[in-house]
């Protein structure tokens, strides 16, 4: 897309402070600021929905949005992960139901995005995700029962988000998008090379602290790629009550950023448009947004009834574009998965749903002064008194129930 | 039906509202006569749909309110009946949400919004301190801010992080808001009837895991007996009820620990130790004068609360009954609250809540020998 | 400016429910939603710091972009609020240094947008200021001395919103755009045509309630001009820190609709665009956002020291861009004002200087029973408490010093 | 000089940072030796300055925090004294800054933040609430959050609406916050460094008006004292000071309500009447025992805030002083604090703040008779 002159106000005064970032990346693209900032015309799809790839004038890519075709290495990996992602949705679901776990907001549908968000960081990155996002947390490598500890109700966080440099996963809407921010300019006031991935839903794009965050990370030019898994729902509420804006990838260009938006049930188009944004941010262009078009195919979570608010036959149009399939038939075509790779593939995710089925069935006995134990950390006076007004409670209740048994 | 739009009669002094008194009772006609088994939640479902049949001013928005009905389906059907101008679902914005609620009020509606949760309303925090609680002070009363602000609030629901947290003390803390808590599925009806009836802003805080209680009420008559006060003038705001008479002691109590307060005096009963149960109800404003009779009368008291205790709606309670029953108090005023940790995860949240138990421990404290 | 194709994505599955507002303006003005939404290259600029009229051709305008030249009359009638508007500004500045005003935040220097946002409106129509647009407010037909109560410290706010559709001079940043939106909302309900013109600072436009208006705004499709007043500083901190966007009215492409700058200090550029977008908002275009280019000549308030964060040099580069002076050159020249009319205007500018100074030096006793007497619509028992003792302190003090004087 | 920065030593255990001694010292000797007239203002500026010395971690950020050197100046020269990189202006956004802020800590930071007015943290409530307060515990400790908001708050400027709020119930009412407020230079200075050495997130208010009071103090000193201490472990977190020693009742303050409750104290000794002050200093963790050892022996207590009194600090105050002092009182304990209203306007806020009048009137009502 071309943009016919400069849009830059000719009497802006005042100059931004890391440079002029816009300007550079039009120098580098040679193109136009807002073609920069404004997403291709058409979303970024590599492989269409039959598993074909589509051919390189139709995949949606423009002067200054160019996005080769990832190896197939990383393809192969990517595939691995749906697999064991889908598992593990379908498993949480019924383990929900079988009343092993308390919620499970799934991303069934959704898979495609979750891998790709984790595979496209490095080591030293770091990923902010929501309660939706346990596939991409797990697939960066956290532990799968510790990710779903939320979920049983044990605990708030079930792993350690410094180890693994993955935030908790976050209830209050876009919350962490700041986080992310923050983490990112630690990084970078020390040096380090450190890109972080900041995930949310469409519907959090309206809440207040998206345009924050979007701003800061523009204003003091971080390495955030803001990743927005477009469903098309925010529980009940559809995307047109959310924004009339053409896409979400819009809304880059109110910070001064670029935008793209991509298929998100291609996981091809995926890694190549998030893997450019991770290095175009590491090499220094400031933030980058990136909007994920793809569907939520169940329910908000097992508490909601979406047949309240939406057809079937629109859940089913989203069904014939599975994320999952479409690589299957993809890397099939190519001849890099025959049936010994899909069965040591499944064996691989049937692996991971038994680690899921034991650990989350097992019964941890809970500790009650846990209550207590690390809300500071430097306790107080008050928190000692309350511990031990419990204690004494549940000693009392222990002796009760002791000389009960004993009549 | 999706009656035409007029500014409300009482607010703002503007065009006035035809009262759709017929449309009412005609809804009124489809219920069963007399008393019946109804939820809190119908409660309150049935008073906002009174509410909008009565005044076409008022409005109800928020966060998946429209077409699913709340996620605690409190508007359930208000969309169907009412149409998409009067229930409709906003961006995911909670600011946005009581701010255009704000600029709603100023300009002739009675808006009612819902925050989906307790911990979901902080965002709108600033709109609320800021504007919500000061803007008819700041115009001299020029602006009425007729605004209804629901908050489901409390745990015991196994919830995760931010869908249990008692957030009233910081409403009621802040001046110029009114704080309704209704424990009753009565109550529910009554007082979202009288918030919405109300030319001041309130917080209207609605104990969700009392939602799915039922009381034998007969919705009709509640319906009928709303209207008679609201057309004498009189309202129950301010005042709150005995729930349960006693003679030993006073137990204080709101929202969703009334029920636990009752389940305590009826233990408490068995041990032959008469308990009086008062429920606060309103907030702000407080009502002294029960309360303190009651106190005075048993000389004995502890407030309960699901909240953190720490500067909180019952560190008021206990201040302002030593301030005023001082000397008829024959043991310092004890408090059962959560304690001052953030709500804990769904499995341990039975050690938080203040419980029968820790009531009655609490009662046993109250220094009987002397 | 033309962008060649349609950005719009081809798979966005929901509709807009207000119809698709960015499509219908593409066909209405022929270009397509991106020209739409995006500000014309320039800014609209019609007059020159010299008071000349420019060549059409260099007023920034273009297809979709369109400013016809306001008339005669109204910019004689906006020429005389100018020279009052510098006059008030200057006088309440005065007021300040002889401690008849606690603060003023004068909007010397940006008379032009203080004007025109004024001028726009209809009797119907709200405005909804900040604390710097005591000078809007005036125009809009509040009484002077009302609009300075706030400044005086005799209460919040001294005129009746309701009566001037006028909301309250706004403090916390940009929570007003937000009542606006209600405001806007509540008159659409009804039917009534009302537009709501909402104003804001450049450094405002960061808050995340800046932008949860334009979204509600843009999704209720409500006849809201957001105007936002680029004085190039907030307090102390340049544009530079608040935004790396080419402009701030890039940020209308967020939302979905549409955004234009203008230059701040040239009335009838203002006065164009801001008349345009009032017609437009009330035949249904939806909210519009307008950037005005201009300067805060002075402190952010008395209490600000601005020669700690800016050159003087960089002030006096904007003292040549002066909106009055441009404006009487222009109209002398074509002669539309002589001698005789300038000194009606200036007289009429000193009438509103002396009903200030006499206004503000009176010592207007304040009632302490004020306190209670508005909290609420119907007090509280805890009010009625507090304001009693209140009183029995103040009728003590009367009597103890009654009983002084006896002595 | 801009030092490098690395991350904290202290928190989420990363790089170890150098502690700059010879800076701080460097510092020092350019300051007049022995007590010398020094500001409120200054003690807290000295204290961010030797803070940023003693660890490259320590960052500083805010609204015109920076060139400016904050609306208040309490962090000026800190921008030329460690570059931009240490200390810097934000885009207009407090959400923002507190979600920033929150970032940074995870990542090894100890950001020190301004809120510019106490009004104008509001719009950062679900940050501090939702995540200040909680990633501590949500994560058992795997993070800590060395953060402290700085909040100018309190009234008695003549500032307009929304500059004047007392806020520091909300924070005190929040599990997982630490809440300090200083009310002399020296604690001032010794109370920000330990807020910023703190592990756990502080919200530091600083009580606006007495910003440019002076007492005589060696800030010399009382950086080695602060360098000694941290040396070994200690900290008065938690520690509330007798103000002023007396017998007759105890007058329990903070912050701006200090030097108030000190005049009234002058002033009662005049006729005779012994009063104790106490100074709260943090208001979490509360110093009970302090407290209820100076109203045990007076038998008498007046609590004095600023802020409205409903359901807040000066009402918890009172409850746990009556919870566990009550057979040693001979009153009830009276509050003097604002009204619950609004902040007023100018010209008015002489009728709100409890002045010296107010609260000796509340002493004289303790039943001095029995
Ligand atoms: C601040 C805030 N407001 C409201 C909620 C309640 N809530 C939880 S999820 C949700 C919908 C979010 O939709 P979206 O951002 O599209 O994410 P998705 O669930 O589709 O992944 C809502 C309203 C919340 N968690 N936080
Ligand atoms: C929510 C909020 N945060 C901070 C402030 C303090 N403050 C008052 S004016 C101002 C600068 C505003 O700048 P801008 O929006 O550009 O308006 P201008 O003063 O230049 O007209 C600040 C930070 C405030 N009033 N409200
Ligand atoms: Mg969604
Ligand atoms: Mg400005």
């Amino acid at each position: 897309m071309t943009i016919s002159a400069n849009h830059t106000a000719p009497d802006q005064t005042s100059k931004a402070p890391t440079g002029d970032a816009l300007t550079e990346a039009a120098k580098k693209f040679g193109i136009t600021a807002e073609d920069y900032m404004l997403p291709a015309r058409h979303q970024i799809e590599m492989v269409d929905p039959d598993g074909r790839l589509k051919p390189e004038g139709e995949q949606g890519t423009e002067p200054g949005h160019e996005y080769p075709l990832p190896g197939d290495e990383e393809l192969l990996a990517a595939y691995e992960q749906l697999v064991v992602g889908r598992r593990v949705n379908d498993q949480n679901s019924a383990l929900v139901r079988q009343g092993r776990m308390a919620v499970y907001p799934s991303s069934h549908g959704q898979e495609a995005c979750q891998v790709a968000a984790a595979l496209c960081l490095s080591d030293g990155d770091w990923m902010f995700p929501t309660y939706r996002d346990a596939v991409a947390v797990m697939t960066r490598g956290v532990d799968p029962v510790q990710v779903m500890t939320i979920f049983r109700g044990d605990w708030h966080g079930g792993f350690d988000p410094l180890k693994h440099k993955v935030g908790i996963q976050c209830t209050p809407l876009t919350t962490q998008l700041l986080h992310a921010v923050g983490v990112a300019h630690a990084a970078k006031l020390r040096g380090e090379d450190t890109v972080v991935l900041a995930m949310c839903g469409d519907g959090a794009t309206s809440e207040g602290d998206f345009h924050e965050a979007l701003n800061f990370a523009a204003v003091f030019h971080l390495p955030v790629i803001f990743f927005v898994q477009n469903n098309k729902y925010a529980i009940s509420v559809p995307l047109a009550h959310q924004s009339v804006a053409p896409s979400l990838a819009h809304k880059a260009v109110g910070y001064g950023m670029a935008g793209e938006r991509v298929d998100g049930n291609d996981v091809v188009a995926l890694l190549a448009v998030l893997d450019r944004a991770v290095k175009l941010a590491r090499e220094g262009s400031g933030p980058l947004l990136v909007e994920a078009n793809t569907y939520r195919m169940q329910a908000h979570t097992n508490a909601d009834d979406d047949t309240r608010y939406r057809e079937n036959s629109e859940v089913a149009e989203w069904r014939a574009k599975d994320p999952v399939n479409r690589m299957r038939t993809y890397l099939t075509d190519r001849g890099l998965l025959d049936d010994d790779g899909e069965a040591r593939i499944r064996e691989k995710a049937e692996a991971v749903a038994t680690q899921l089925r034991d650990g989350l069935s097992e019964d941890v006995p809970v500790d009650p002064q846990e209550l207590f134990r690390h809300v500071f950390a430097k306790t107080t006076p008050q928190l000692k008194e309350q511990s031990a007004l419990l204690a004494d409670e549940l000693a009392r209740d222990a002796a009760s129930s002791t000389e009960e048994a004993g009549k | 039906m999706s009656p035409t739009i007029t500014t409300s009669s009482e607010a703002n002094g503007n065009v006035s509202a035809a009262t759709a008194r017929a449309a009412a009772s005609a809804a009124a006609s489809a219920e069963a006569a007399g008393p019946q088994p109804v939820t809190l939640a119908k409660a309150l479902n049935t008073a906002l749909a009174d509410a909008m049949h009565a005044d076409s001013s008022v409005l109800v928005f928020g966060e998946d309110v429209g077409t699913l009905g709340g996620v605690f389906r409190i508007t359930d059907g208000l969309t169907a009946t009412f149409g998409e101008q009067r229930c409709f679902d906003t961006p995911l914005a909670e600011s946005g949400i009581v701010g255009m609620a704000v600029g709603m009020a100023i300009n002739g509606m009675r808006p009612v919004i819902e925050m989906q949760f307790d911990a979901f309303a902080y965002p709108a925090f600033e709109q609320i301190i800021s504007h919500v609680a000061k803007m008819h002070n700041r115009t001299k009363g020029a602006v009425k801010l007729p605004l209804v602000i629901r908050v489901p609030y409390g745990g015991g629901i196994g919830g995760v992080e931010h869908h249990c947290d008692s957030s009233e003390s910081y409403y009621a803390h802040t001046a110029g808001l009114k704080v309704f808590t209704p424990a009753t599925v009565a109550d529910g009806y009554r007082m979202l009837r009288e918030a919405i009836d109300s030319d001041d802003p309130v917080v209207f805080m609605e104990p969700k895991k009392l939602y799915w209680s039922k009381d034998l009420v007969d919705l009709g008559e509640l319906r009928s007996a709303h209207s008679a006060a609201a057309a004498a003038g009189r309202s129950s705001e301010g005042r709150a009820a005995v729930a349960r008479p006693g003679t030993d002691a006073t137990l204080i109590a709101y929202g969703p620990s009334v029920p636990t307060a009752l389940a305590a005096a009826e233990a408490a009963a068995l041990e032959g130790r008469s308990l009086e149960v008062i429920d606060v109800r309103t907030i702000v404003p407080f009502d002294d004068a029960t309360v303190c009779e009651s106190v005075r009368k048993t000389g004995r008291a502890v407030v309960i609360a699901e909240a953190h205790g720490f500067a909180s709606v019952s560190s008021e309670i206990v201040a302002r009954v030593q301030e005023r029953c001082f000397h008829y108090l024959a043991a310092p005023i004890r408090r059962v609250t959560g304690f001052d940790i953030p709500y804990p995860a769904p499995k341990l949240e039975k050690y938080y809540l203040p419980g029968v138990d820790r009531i009655l421990d609490a009662v046993d404290d109250l220094q009987w020998e002397n």
